[in-house]
């Protein structure tokens, strides 16, 4: 019996193969990941927390974080009025960090929906087409991941200038390559798949198959990709701004508050800067944690074979 | 002369600097602090004739003894002392004087590659220069300057370029030749034993420096200074809590703010810390551009910014009043003008009503709940501009504030693509007139953007003035006019810096006026 | 000719997310010195986990050995240290496995992977261990076995492999071989050579082996007895020539009906059990095979049935209608 | 296996021009001009102003006015023929003494990062392998993540402020090589290497505990456990092997995220390296450093890799003796 593309566009083939595949509803699967990775788990609840804290920040934050600077209030220690006291500029630092936890997000997502996407595009195209296109794709991927990611995005921030959009940019740098390198083997290894070629001797487009299955494959390790890198995005525009590169104040990113005007103040007025440290590094932490879950339970090669 | 009960001589100090010197050390094309605070050991300061240590307004002898001028003023001539010797032993002529007077008031040209003449004041004047005699230096000028000997004797303009070694490098093409080029021979009281670049440059006596103390003791007493490069402040505090450094290094980013003060006082204590303190002696300015269409080229508008801003408070936030207020010159000199500090826009006493007017002329100006700036500011001064923003924005004021780097900021200064910029910190009167052309005039590279002849006009006649007096009245007139009248800009405050050295440390000549002075450490001496 | 080893009701169990597994539920069997036993069932039937249970080398977690005996020349294998029981792995007991292409260490010359063996557990010299491996290269049909001992696995064939492998586990003459489908992975030809090999092999050596495979053709034809594996236990235990003529259990008669025979003609279909093996966490009450079972009633869906014989031989059954199945007829048509 | 090599050696020129041509571009879509950073930066610090014909002059003088493929050509010949790529316009000093300063500096403070995570991370990784998902596993893998998750130069900084407080010593000034004054040197470079090897090694134990755990599932292993051998041996003889190949590509890879940690801390204890005098040069838009600075990185970064892709397979008897 032939199998034709049936009207609704997925093949018998498709369906076939989506049958053999055993059903688990979302619930069951969060819950099974809640059971082996309870780490996983905590640090998805936090993030989705964090994620609230970013969105209801103004009703959050006790203050404006930019205008509400009262120089008579200038580095005071934490109180009642001030969660995490003030800064140099009397402004409140606790607003500062809640409003930070909304910049570090969009430029986390920024970078790495924006690294993801070129990634992808690239990886597949490459992987997809193959030939000359790949090699020389294959080669600036070399030299990118060969390339200390920092002083890049630093070459970036300074050939663009400094804002959350170019800072953004700069730091998805970090992530395109290593998308491009996962993408791809994907592409080739999902081409070479012997179901995919089954499919194309009986008329599906290949360009089609290869869609239709890289993503399954490449969202898997693309998405502990992502969720690690996320973190380290944070990290870099902290370091950014260290060297004075990073979001530019006045607006209150957590790496602009460490920056070297802050360390000055660090034993006069330690709340202004370990403050956003902890919530910086609590962040990063708590990503990595799930980047670390998921890469346990979604990475193939690691699930023990049960002998 | 009985010697001290205690010999002031020996020891190495440990200083500390914030950056390797850069354009290989060559006070011709660089006077930043980074070139001066390890380069003035081995130079000396001032060349022929210098600023005088604790007077920066007087002149005192260098390399040279006495000097006169003809009857007009337009011919000047120095005698030299002649026992005064390179550190490789060669002894000082004339002829160098004069090789290095040329180099900087002509530059040089070899075959089709040239080396810019030095943007030094007394540059301009300069005519000719002529060495008769091995110890006598004429310098004709143009026109008659009677003041030459204050502008030539300026700290920066350093003798750092030895003929000898010089000469046969530019015959051989190579016009830009620096100090370090040619190892860092020079004539101050150290010369260069090691310099180890990103890490530190030591410093060692040289026995045959010309200059004694008051008692005749033979300069200068420490046995020599090792000048660490210490690239973040941070990592600088913390060597000079932990005693590994003497003292701490002067400059922008480095000098102390109250905090970092009192961290330093909370470990070492006041008894084992002296605290030096120093004027910047130049002027941090909000200037506005009047030459792109908008509310600011409205003098109303101006104005009411000059009013608003509280100056005594951006001093307490900034520098965490390491500072005080200041219009276009330091109030507490001859300069300022009587009473200045009292009127409106400064006056703390009439801040509010001030602040009334401004609403008001802003209203009346057609702006009553204000409008949009661009405010561009230099990415190393992110700490002064952020307290401004806050304050315009109180005014009603919505500021984008743009943080550059120099060559975005040299580049956008020159289109004049920006509302408001941070100007300053620039050296006004008395000593640097072409810097005041820059800073308030209408010259391409001037911060405040204004096509006003008049305010031109006030500089030509201060460098033609007859005397002292008269160039302070033509000052005090141009200060009113364009601080006050026009409010190019709103001049607001200087920030006085502060370093610190160990108790032991003695001797060091502070200089009240400017911190790029006095930094030949002569007369330093270690009390241990 | 003594029991060599002793099985006593061993129970080896896995904890899966969807509950435990009973991979091993109960199994008892005994071996006799230099006696080729076989165990035969469907793959997930417990007889690999049951192999790897007597050298204790289940995976801990997931697996775990609950219960049971496994006497060995006297000693209760299950009571031994962790440090008693290495000297008797690959020294009293060798065991070779599946997959040849992968079961010897890439990175590891084949000289090493055989000498290290010796040493450990005879104490040999570097060089008497190297003459012993050239020695047992060629005792399993390697050539040139000397100069083959610098070479890696990957330029050995399949073939060649499994004959490094079982010069290995031959290196102590151990007194028990376990073959875990030795032979599976290899194409038929070879097949045959390498069971030849073990057969002359423990004959000579005087080895015991436990055959375990799903082949009934391999166990026919070397196994003195067999036992039939299913769902964890043992169903069905005999001589070979006694299971092939009247097999009692009905999943024994299914499997013996599903195997194409040459003296039959060809036409008919073969006889195929329904069903899918049971899941090992989900066990019915009463005999295990009863949702496959034609013959199944109350009874069976009540107890489970003990291994035990009508007439009391040795050819033993977990079926309670065992005894009324006459002789296999050949030709079998499906109703 | 010498095809393997020789295609290897030879993807490497094209790589190497590819990223020169890469570099060369970015630096030139810097806004503003080389030579008016200069002299923008004279003229604030020196209190000297600068003319339109100054501008002019020095960017002739810097050769910026010729046809970027000439630049590039210029750039790119001088890189190969010694002189590196001229000389810094900020301090006059050629390329080549900056590269022969500061690439060893940095290249030590990569080494020691490299040893003492090599030294930390392969026993912490099989160890938390064998102990997969019991407590010693989290507590080994809670460590590691915080030491990804905390910026190290605020690290640092708390370093130095519970120095300075506590301790009341902090680590010596004035950078020396270790074969000029080894304790010296051992006493700055010591700190910022914890603090490297701190997040480093993080990363190799991961890759080690995963490598780990795959090998242990692997059919070899168990024939190793069925032929008596103990734990031990299991892991050092069978186990390791296997695992420490992927390990050093996968190791040789991240090297370039390390060397971006460096250019953080460089500045912070005072080490002149490749990292702050990139930083500097950026900032102050002096081009020639770095580019010249970025290809010796992306060069030393290449040529580890290419030299681990060929241990890799020297070291894979499957790729020797293919």
């Amino acid at each position: 019996m032939a199998i034709e593309a049936t009207a609704g566009g997925q093949s018998a083939f498709d369906q076939l193969v989506q049958e053999a595949r055993p059903k688990r509803t979302v619930a069951q699967n969060l819950k099974r990941f809640a059971r082996r990775k309870p780490a996983g788990a905590v640090s998805a609840v936090v993030l989705i927390l964090l994620a609230l804290i970013a969105l209801f920040a103004p009703v959050i934050a006790t203050h404006d974080p930019i205008r509400d600077q009262v120089a008579a209030e200038r580095l005071e220690a934490p109180s009642s009025s001030h969660f995490m006291g003030t800064d140099n500029l009397g402004r409140d630092v606790f607003s500062r960090v809640v409003y930070g936890a909304r910049i570090s997000l969009q430029v986390g997502f920024l970078a790495i929906g924006l690294g993801t996407v070129i990634g992808m595009i690239i990886g597949v195209l490459s992987g997809y087409l193959g030939g000359k296109l790949d090699l020389v794709v294959q080669r600036v991927v070399d030299v990118l991941m060969g390339f200390p990611f920092i002083i890049l995005a630093m070459l970036l921030v300074v050939a663009l200038g400094a804002s959350l959009l170019n800072v953004g940019i700069a730091l998805s740098v970090a992530i395109v390559p290593r998308v491009v390198r996962l993408s791809r083997s994907s592409t080739l290894s999902v081409k070479e798949e012997v179901y995919v070629l089954a499919a194309v001797t009986i008329g599906v487009s290949l360009l089609r198959m290869v869609l239709r299955h890289i993503l399954p494959n490449t969202l898997g390790p693309v998405f502990v990709l992502a969720t690690g890198a996320l973190g380290g995005v944070i990290v870099a525009e902290a370091g950014l701004a260290f060297l004075g590169l990073g979001i530019p104040p006045p607006s209150p990113s957590w790496g602009g508050m460490l920056n070297i005007g802050a360390r000055g103040y660090m034993e006069a007025a330690p709340w202004m800067v370990i403050f956003p440290g902890i919530a910086l590094s609590a962040v990063v932490f708590t990503f990595a944690l799930l980047g670390d879950a998921l890469r346990d339970v979604l990475d193939p090669r690691l699930r023990r074979g049960d002998s | 002369m009985m010697m001290e009960e205690k010999s002031r001589y020996g020891g190495i100090a440990n200083f500390s600097t914030r950056a390797d010197p850069p354009l290989g050390w060559d006070p011709m094309r660089s006077g930043s602090i980074s070139v001066l605070m390890p380069a003035g050991s081995i130079f000396g300061m001032g060349n022929m004739i210098r600023q005088c240590p604790d007077d920066g307004t007087a002149v005192c002898p260098g390399v040279a003894t006495e000097w006169s001028s003809n009857d007009d003023r337009t011919s000047w001539t120095f005698t030299l002392r002649d026992d005064v010797y390179w550190h490789d032993g060669v002894k000082l002529t004339a002829a160098d004087v004069k090789f290095w007077l040329d180099m900087a008031v002509f530059g040089v040209t070899v075959g089709e590659n040239s080396r810019r003449p030095v943007s030094w004041n007394f540059a301009r004047w300069v005519e000719s220069v002529e060495a008769p005699d091995d110890l006598t230096v004429v310098i004709n000028l143009k026109s008659a300057v009677f003041d030459f000997d204050q502008l030539l004797a300026v700290d920066n303009q350093i003798i750092a370029h030895p003929r000898h070694l010089m000469q046969p490098e530019i015959d051989a093409g190579n016009v830009n030749v620096s100090p370090l080029d040619v190892g860092l021979v020079a004539l101050g009281p150290f010369y260069l034993e090691e310099y180890r670049p990103g890490s530190v440059a030591k410093m060692r006596r040289f026995d045959q420096y010309y200059k004694t103390d008051e008692d005749g003791n033979q300069l200068p007493y420490l046995d020599g200074i090792d000048f660490y490069i210490t690239p973040d402040p941070s990592g600088m505090d913390t060597a000079f809590r932990t005693g590994r450094l003497d003292a701490t290094a002067r400059g922008s980013g480095f000098q102390l703010t109250p905090e970092r003060e009192a961290a330093i006082l909370s470990t070492l204590g006041t008894e084992r810390v002296t605290i030096l303190e120093m004027a910047q002696s130049s002027f941090w300015a909000l200037a506005f551009n009047t030459l792109r269409e908008g509310p600011l080229q409205d003098v109303r508008v101006r104005q009411a910014i000059h009013l608003w801003l509280d100056r005594p408070e951006l001093v307490q936030v900034t520098f965490g009043g390491f500072g005080k207020m200041t219009g276009m010159f330091d109030p507490d000199t001859a300069w300022a003008n009587p009473g200045l500090m009292e009127t409106p826009g400064w006056n703390p006493a009439t801040k509010d009503a001030d602040r009334q007017q401004a609403k008001a002329l802003l209203a009346e100006a057609g702006y009553p709940d204000g409008f949009d700036a661009e405010f561009m500011c230099r990415r190393l001064w992110g700490f002064v501009c952020e307290p401004l923003v806050g304050q315009l924005e109180d005014l009603g004021i919505n500021i984008d504030l743009q943080l550059v780097d120099d060559a975005t900021r040299a580049a956008r200064t020159l289109e004049g693509s920006y509302d408001m910029v941070m100007s300053g910190p620039t050296l006004a009167l008395p000593s640097q007139y072409g810097s005041i052309t820059s800073s308030a005039g209408t010259s391409a590279t001037a911060d405040p953007k204004h096509n006003d002849a008049k305010v031109d006009d006030f500089f030509v006649r201060l460098a033609s003035a007859g005397s002292v007096e008269e160039r302070i009245e033509i000052a005090q007139e141009m200060e009113r006019y364009v601080a006050v009248e026009q409010a190019y800009g709103a001049w607001l405050y200087t920030e006085n810096t502060h370093t610190v050295v160990r108790e032991y440390v003695k001797g060091i000549q502070v200089p009240i006026d400017n911190y790029r002075r006095n930094l030949d450490f002569a007369t330093v001496w270690l009390d241990k | 000719m003594g029991t060599l080893l002793e099985v006593r009701d061993l129970r080896t169990e896995f904890n899966s997310e969807s509950g435990i597994v009973k991979a091993v539920d109960g199994v008892s069997y005994d071996l006799q010195e230099g006696e080729t036993l076989g165990l035969v069932g469907e793959s997930g039937c417990g007889k690999s986990v049951s192999a790897l249970s007597l050298l204790r080398l289940i995976p801990n977690p997931p697996g775990r050995i609950v219960g049971g005996e496994v006497i060995f020349e006297g000693q209760d294998l299950m009571k031994l240290t962790e440090r008693q029981m290495r000297s008797i792995r690959g020294n009293k007991i060798a065991m070779i496995f599946q997959e040849p292409m992968t079961s010897l260490n890439p990175v590891l010359t084949i000289g090493r992977q055989l000498t290290e063996t010796v040493e450990l557990h005879m104490g040999y010299s570097p060089e008497a261990a190297v003459r012993r491996s050239v020695e047992l290269l060629e005792m399993v049909g390697i050539p040139d076995a000397r100069s083959r001992l610098s070479n890696y696995p990957h330029q050995f064939s399949g073939g060649m492999r499994q004959r490094v492998m079982i010069a290995i586990a031959l290196s102590c003459t151990p007194r028990l071989l376990l073959a875990d489908e030795a032979t599976t992975a290899l194409d038929v030809t070879i097949q045959a050579q390498i069971l030849e090999l073990i057969k002359n092999l423990s004959t000579e050596l005087g080895t015991a082996v436990i055959i375990i495979t799903h082949n009934l053709g391999v166990v026919a034809r070397y196994a003195d007895r067999v036992n039939v594996m299913y769902a964890g236990k043992i169903i069905e235990r005999g001589t070979a020539d006694e299971i092939y003529e009247t097999p009692r259990h009905p999943y024994t008669r299914g499997l013996l009906g599903s195997v194409p025979r040459l003296d039959v003609d060809r036409e008919d279909r073969l006889a195929s059990i329904e069903g899918m093996p049971p899941d090992l966490d989900r066990l019915p009450p009463g005999c295990s095979f009863v949702p496959r079972c034609p013959h199944a009633d109350d009874h069976c869906r009540a107890e489970m049935p003990p291994l035990s014989s009508k007439d009391g031989t040795e050819h033993v059954y977990a079926c309670w209608k065992g005894h009324e199945f006459g002789p296999l007829e050949l030709v079998q048509t499906q109703a | 296996m010498q095809k393997y090599i020789a295609r290897r050696v030879l993807l490497f020129i094209p790589t190497l021009l590819l990223a020169s041509v890469l570099i060369f571009g970015i630096l030139r879509i810097l806004p503003g001009d080389v030579a008016l950073a200069i002299l923008g930066q004279e003229a604030v610090e020196g209190g000297g102003g600068y003319t339109e014909t100054q501008i002019r002059e020095l960017r002739e003088e810097l050769g910026l006015n010729d046809p970027l493929p000439i630049q590039y050509a210029k750039w790119a010949w001088s890189m190969v023929n010694g002189e590196f790529g001229g000389e810094s316009i900020r301090s006059t000093e050629p390329l080549s003494s900056i590269i022969a300063r500061r690439l060893p500096v940095t290249l030590q403070l990569t080494v020691y990062t490299v040893l003492l995570s090599i030294i930390v991370a392969v026993p912490l990784g099989v160890f938390s392998a064998l102990y997969q998902d019991k407590w010693p596993d989290y507590v080994l893998r809670m460590g590691a993540i915080l030491g990804q998750s905390m910026p190290n130069f605020w690290i640092a900084l708390l370093l130095l402020l519970f120095m300075v407080t506590q301790i009341g010593w902090s680590p010596p000034l004035g950078y020396s090589n270790i074969w000029v004054d080894p304790f010296h040197h051992l006493q700055i470079m010591i700190w910022p290497a914890l603090i490297l090897a701190w997040r480093f090694s993080a990363y190799m134990t991961r890759i080690t505990r995963s490598g780990m755990l795959e090998v242990l599932a692997q059919d070899y292993v168990r024939t190793a456990k069925a032929k008596g051998l103990g734990q031990q041996l299991v892991v050092r003889r069978h186990s390791l092997p296997n695992v420490l190949i992927p390990v050093i590509t996968l190791g040789g890879l991240e090297v370039s995220t390390l060397l971006g940690g460096t250019v953080i801390l460089e500045n912070l204890f005072g080490i002149p390296g490749l990292g702050q005098a990139i930083v500097e040069a950026a900032v102050g838009r002096d081009f020639p450093v770095v580019q010249s600075l970025a290809m010796m990185l992306v060069f030393f970064m290449l040529g580890l890799n290419l030299v681990v892709d060929i241990a890799y397979s020297y070291v894979d008897p499957r790729v020797r003796y293919s």
